[in-house]
Order: C-alpha cells, then structure tokens, then sequence
C-alpha cells in the first residue's frame, strides 16, 4: 500500500480520472488527486464523478490561487474538493504522500 | 480598405496567454480603423466570465467598449459549460452559433488566439 | 496574383505551425503572390538567428534559414516588438537576420488591409 | 452567396464542424473544409459526420503530405476526403475560395 | 542509486516535438541506470503507429530497445481511436489501463510529454 | 528536508507552467527543501536574460528575475545544451544570469536520482 498523489493540470484531464480510478479499484492504496492551473475546470466538467470518488475515499485538491483568478471560487464544491495555498502542496508532495504522478 | 475583421477567442484566460493577446490583438487593429469583432467560444467562455481576476484584462476590456467593438460570446458554448448569462462581464453580449457562424463569414480576416 | 497574410503566435521545433507557414508561403511565392507574415507571442522566436537545428539530432535547416530566404524571395516578415522584448530579445534586431522587421500591432492591422486573404496558424 | 473555405489544424477540432454545420444549415454558401496538421485527425475520429456532409455538398480536403507522415494515407477515406499538395491549398486559399476562416 | 522512471507520451507524433523529445529523454536517462518505462497514452498512441514517418524516431527507439526499455500502449486508448495490435511499431507491447496504473504506481518519477 | 525534482518543457509567458514552477520552488525553499529543476525543450527559454514584463502591460516580474533570486536562494536550474542550441541561444550561457548550467540529458538522470520526488511541468 502507497499514498498517491496525482497532480493534474490540463483542462482535459479526464485520461488522468481514468488512472486514478484503475488504480483506486485495486483497494490498495490511498490516493489524493490536486487540481492546478487549468486543470481546476476539471472540477466543474466532472463534478458528479469527483463526488463519486470522494464518496470512495479519494481526496482531492485544488490550489486556491487557481481557482480564485478563474473567478470559480463560487462554482467549485468545497464539500468535496479541498482549497490549498501552494505552500500545502509542497506539504502534500513532499511528505504526506509517497509517490507522485504527474498527469499532466 | 478598412476590414470586418474577427477575432477569436477559444482558451480559458490564465492556463496560457492567449486571451490577453487575442483582446490587445484587438484593441491594436482599430489603428487601422478596421471593424472588429471579438468572438469567444468553446473554451473560451471561461475568459468572459467576470469573476475571473482582470487585473490583465480590464484596461484593454474597457478600451475595446470605448471604440465600440463588438464583443460576443456563443450561446452554445455557454450551455455546454453551463455558463449563464448573468455570469458575464458587462458590456459582453450572447450569439447563437448560427450568428456566430455569419459573422465569421462575412468577415474578411479572422484571427484565432 | 494577390496578398495572403499570415498570423503565427507559435515559436520554433515545439509546433508544426511555423513549418506549415514556410510551406505556404514558399508556395505562394512560386505562384507570384505576395505574403506578409506577422509573428506574435511566441512566434518571434522562429526568425531567432543562430539555430542549429542541423547540428542536432533533427538534422534539418534551421527555422531562421527558411525564413531569412523567404525574405530574399519577397515575404514579409514582422516580429511583434512588445513580445520580443517581453521574451527578451533585442528591439534593435540584432537577434535577428537582415530584413525582419520589428513592428507594433499597427503593422498587423496594415497586413490585414493589405491582405486579400488571411490566415492564423 | 459565398464560397467559403475552412482551416482546421488542431486535433479537437470539432468545434470547427459545428460552425461548418451552421453555415451550411443556411444553405446560402459553398463550402469547402480542408483538414492541415494534426486536423488530420478530425477524419479519423468524425468519419460518419463528414460523410454525412460530403453527401449534403461540402467538399473536404487534407494536406497529402501531412496525411503520410502520420501514417494515416489507408486510414483517411478517400472517396470523401481529397488528399491535396500544400501548393493546390495556395490555390485554394487564393483562388477557389473566397473566405477563409481559420478556425485553429 | 536508480530508479524506475515512466516516461508518458501523450502526443501525436507531428504535430508537436514531444513525442521525440519524450523519447529521447527516455534514452538519456539509461546514462543514470535508471529503469525506463516508456507508455504510449491517450492521443500518444497516434505515435505509436509503425506506418508514421520514423525518420527522427526510428534510430532512437531501436536505441531504446537496445537498452531494453519497456515500450507499452494501452490497450483502453488504442480502442478508443481504433488503433490494432498489428499496426503497432516492433518491439511495442500493449498493457491494460489497470498494468498501466500500476507500473505508474511502482514508478520513482514520471516525465510527461 | 528532502529534494525536489522539477521538469518544465515550455518557456515563459504563453503557458503558465513556469509560474507554477516558481510558486512551488519558493515555497519549497522556504520550507527547507531542496529544488533541482530540468529545463527542457521550450524550457530553455524561461532564464533568457532581458525580459522587459515589468516594461509592457503585464507589468510583472519577468521569469528570468524569477528564476535567479530561485538560484540566489539555492534552487539548482539546468538547461538542456541541445534544446538551446537548436533555439539558437548561446551554449556558453552568455544569454543567461549567472548560476544557470548548460547541461545534458546526464544531468537530468542525475537530478531524477537524487530527488526525492519528482514532477513534470
């Protein structure tokens, strides 16, 4: 068992939800997703699925400067998704998960 | 000869610089007193959102309204990302692709940003 | 004969667009007509002197040579002075081989008059 | 009336379709399509749509030389799409047509 | 010490240079003795195709074999854009989207392009 | 305190990886870690000396500042010998700040090993 991060930051992350959810039905690890910079509409294109996924466990991110200058603090369900400065990311990096995958 | 000219606006404002570049684009061609149309579609209509931050963008937003140009964006992109109306900024006005699609063919240059 | 203007925000290598410009515009040329190219955003970084695009692993002639015998062909080509010097290059031109012209968007909207037809790549 | 001739390069290029569709709704125009770049792909992934407007009257072409270089030239359905040299799109550009809308 | 390292191509191949850059960059990396994966994914699979034009890639990847790097496509993306086994590039293996997750999982870093 | 390792392929201004970039490098710094960042393809673009953002209307900070208070602070930043070379920049680094390193796809073996986490841009 590892704890994943995915970092996604492309508008059309969606072949990256696909990896998070392969990996998540093995029940073996513990997996974070981080939505930055254009990646953040990600959050508004797949909202049911990300309750989905939230609902199973996955904890998922977004910087809030991202979402701020796309003027989507209102739109983004912060019940389900989780606002971060950049400084948390570097936390979230660095040590609160062991392996980082880059969807980018 | 003074030109209809279209400009299009299809990126999200801050992921790249499209956006900016497309509306100084823009605002420059009314040096040559060209007629311009600002068009955003697709993507693009996260950039005609007003809550976005406009510290880039307003000086040029507000010139581009002073010389009257035409600013649009498609209705059928708006749904697809269920932007509504109220949500743009001001001074921004909604086409039906149908409209969308005239105003591309009646103009004699069009640039995609 | 006519004028084709051509709008490209992209630089070298990275994305074909600059290739496809060359092909066009040598096109165009054989035929007689006359093309007026405006680079913008990235795109001033294709006429960039000094590439050594043959010496490398892609083995090929250079962006800024195909453009430099554009020029010698008849193409105009203007690179955007804000995003030159935005990117750091030298509003003097001296990044650049003889004949490209540094210019403002002024110069876009003039090709854009010029132009009987327009394209963006 | 006008002839009309539409530049798709990017592989997300459907947009560009559903403004081709709307014009041509109008039934006011001639309208060509030429596919250059990765616009090539278009032909792969909307095969049933262009065929749908091939047969309604809108001609689609494709830059042969970037057809071949991605391998494509059994792929592209070329009883619908005319494989063209970049020297006949200058003619096309210039002469056939007489708006061009880059839609990139 | 070596690590495992995924390199992702997620490109067509012309396009853009990442496919060639990705693969190089795969090369490169055997100077470290690092244990190189390269995956073929989403629209990367367009570049996986033998019958492209190889003439900047050919010489890289029969380098990349050489060294024994691994060189997989997924199988999910290759259905979606109808792409078969048979016109894979030798030497290529196909792996299910679950084998890729996992060789991602079991990775130390991952260079996308 | 561990090491970061950092992959950027596109250059400044038109794409907002680089920025990104920064934001985690500093805040990394900040916290004690290490940063070793692998400039790559347009990559090499972001430390180009000169850049006028602040002149323009951006009116920001441009990246090659950026980029070497990040150097001044101890982030190590190596650029990709073959892809500047290409782009025509110099490979002795005379378009550089101080403290940028011209470097190979070694280095970018050499980084990878010695981070303790790794992330493409």
């Amino acid at each position: 068992m590892a704890k994943i991060l995915y970092l996604i930051d492309k508008k059309y992350g969606e072949e990256g939800l696909k990896l998070v959810k392969a990996v998540n039905s093995s029940g073996k690890h513990e997996i974070g997703v981080i939505l930055i910079q254009d990646g953040i509409y990600l959050a508004l294109r797949e909202k049911k699925q990300i309750f989905k996924l939230v609902e199973e466990g996955i904890s998922f991110f977004a910087t809030k400067k991202d979402v701020n200058m796309r003027g989507l603090s209102e739109k983004i369900d912060r019940t389900n998704i989780k606002l971060v400065e950049y400084s948390e990311l570097v936390d979230l990096v660095m040590e609160k998960y062991e392996k980082i995958i880059s969807y980018v | 000869m003074p030109k209809k000219v279209s400009v299009l606006i299809r990126h999200p404002p801050f992921g790249t610089i499209h956006t900016f570049e497309g509306l100084r684009a823009a605002a420059g061609l009314f040096s040559g007193d060209h007629k311009v149309t600002v068009i955003y579609l697709g993507d693009g209509v996260f950039s005609a959102i007003d809550s976005i931050d406009k510290k880039y963008l307003e000086q040029i937003l507000a010139t581009l309204l002073e010389l009257e140009a035409k600013i649009v964006v498609e209705k059928e992109s708006m749904e697809k990302f269920q932007v509504e109306e109220e949500e743009l900024i001001e001074g921004l006005e909604v086409r039906k692709r149908s409209e969308i699609a005239e105003i591309l063919v009646e103009s004699d240059a069009i640039l995609t940003f | 004969m006519a004028i084709l203007g051509i709008l490209c925000t992209t630089g070298p290598y990275q994305f074909q667009n600059i290739d496809t410009v060359i092909e066009i515009t040598k096109s165009a040329l054989k035929k007689n007509h006359e093309v007026q190219i405006f680079l913008l955003m990235d795109g001033i970084y294709n006429p960039k002197m000094d590439q050594k695009a043959k010496e490398v692993y892609l083995k090929k002639k250079p962006v800024d040579e195909f453009l430099k015998e554009l020029i010698d062909k008849g193409a105009k080509i203007v690179c955007c002075g804000i995003s030159l010097i935005t990117r750091g290059l030298d509003i003097n031109g001296s990044d650049y081989p003889e004949g490209v012209i540094i210019g403002g968007l002024e110069e876009l909207a003039e090709i854009i008059e010029n132009s009987d037809k327009f394209i963006s790549l």
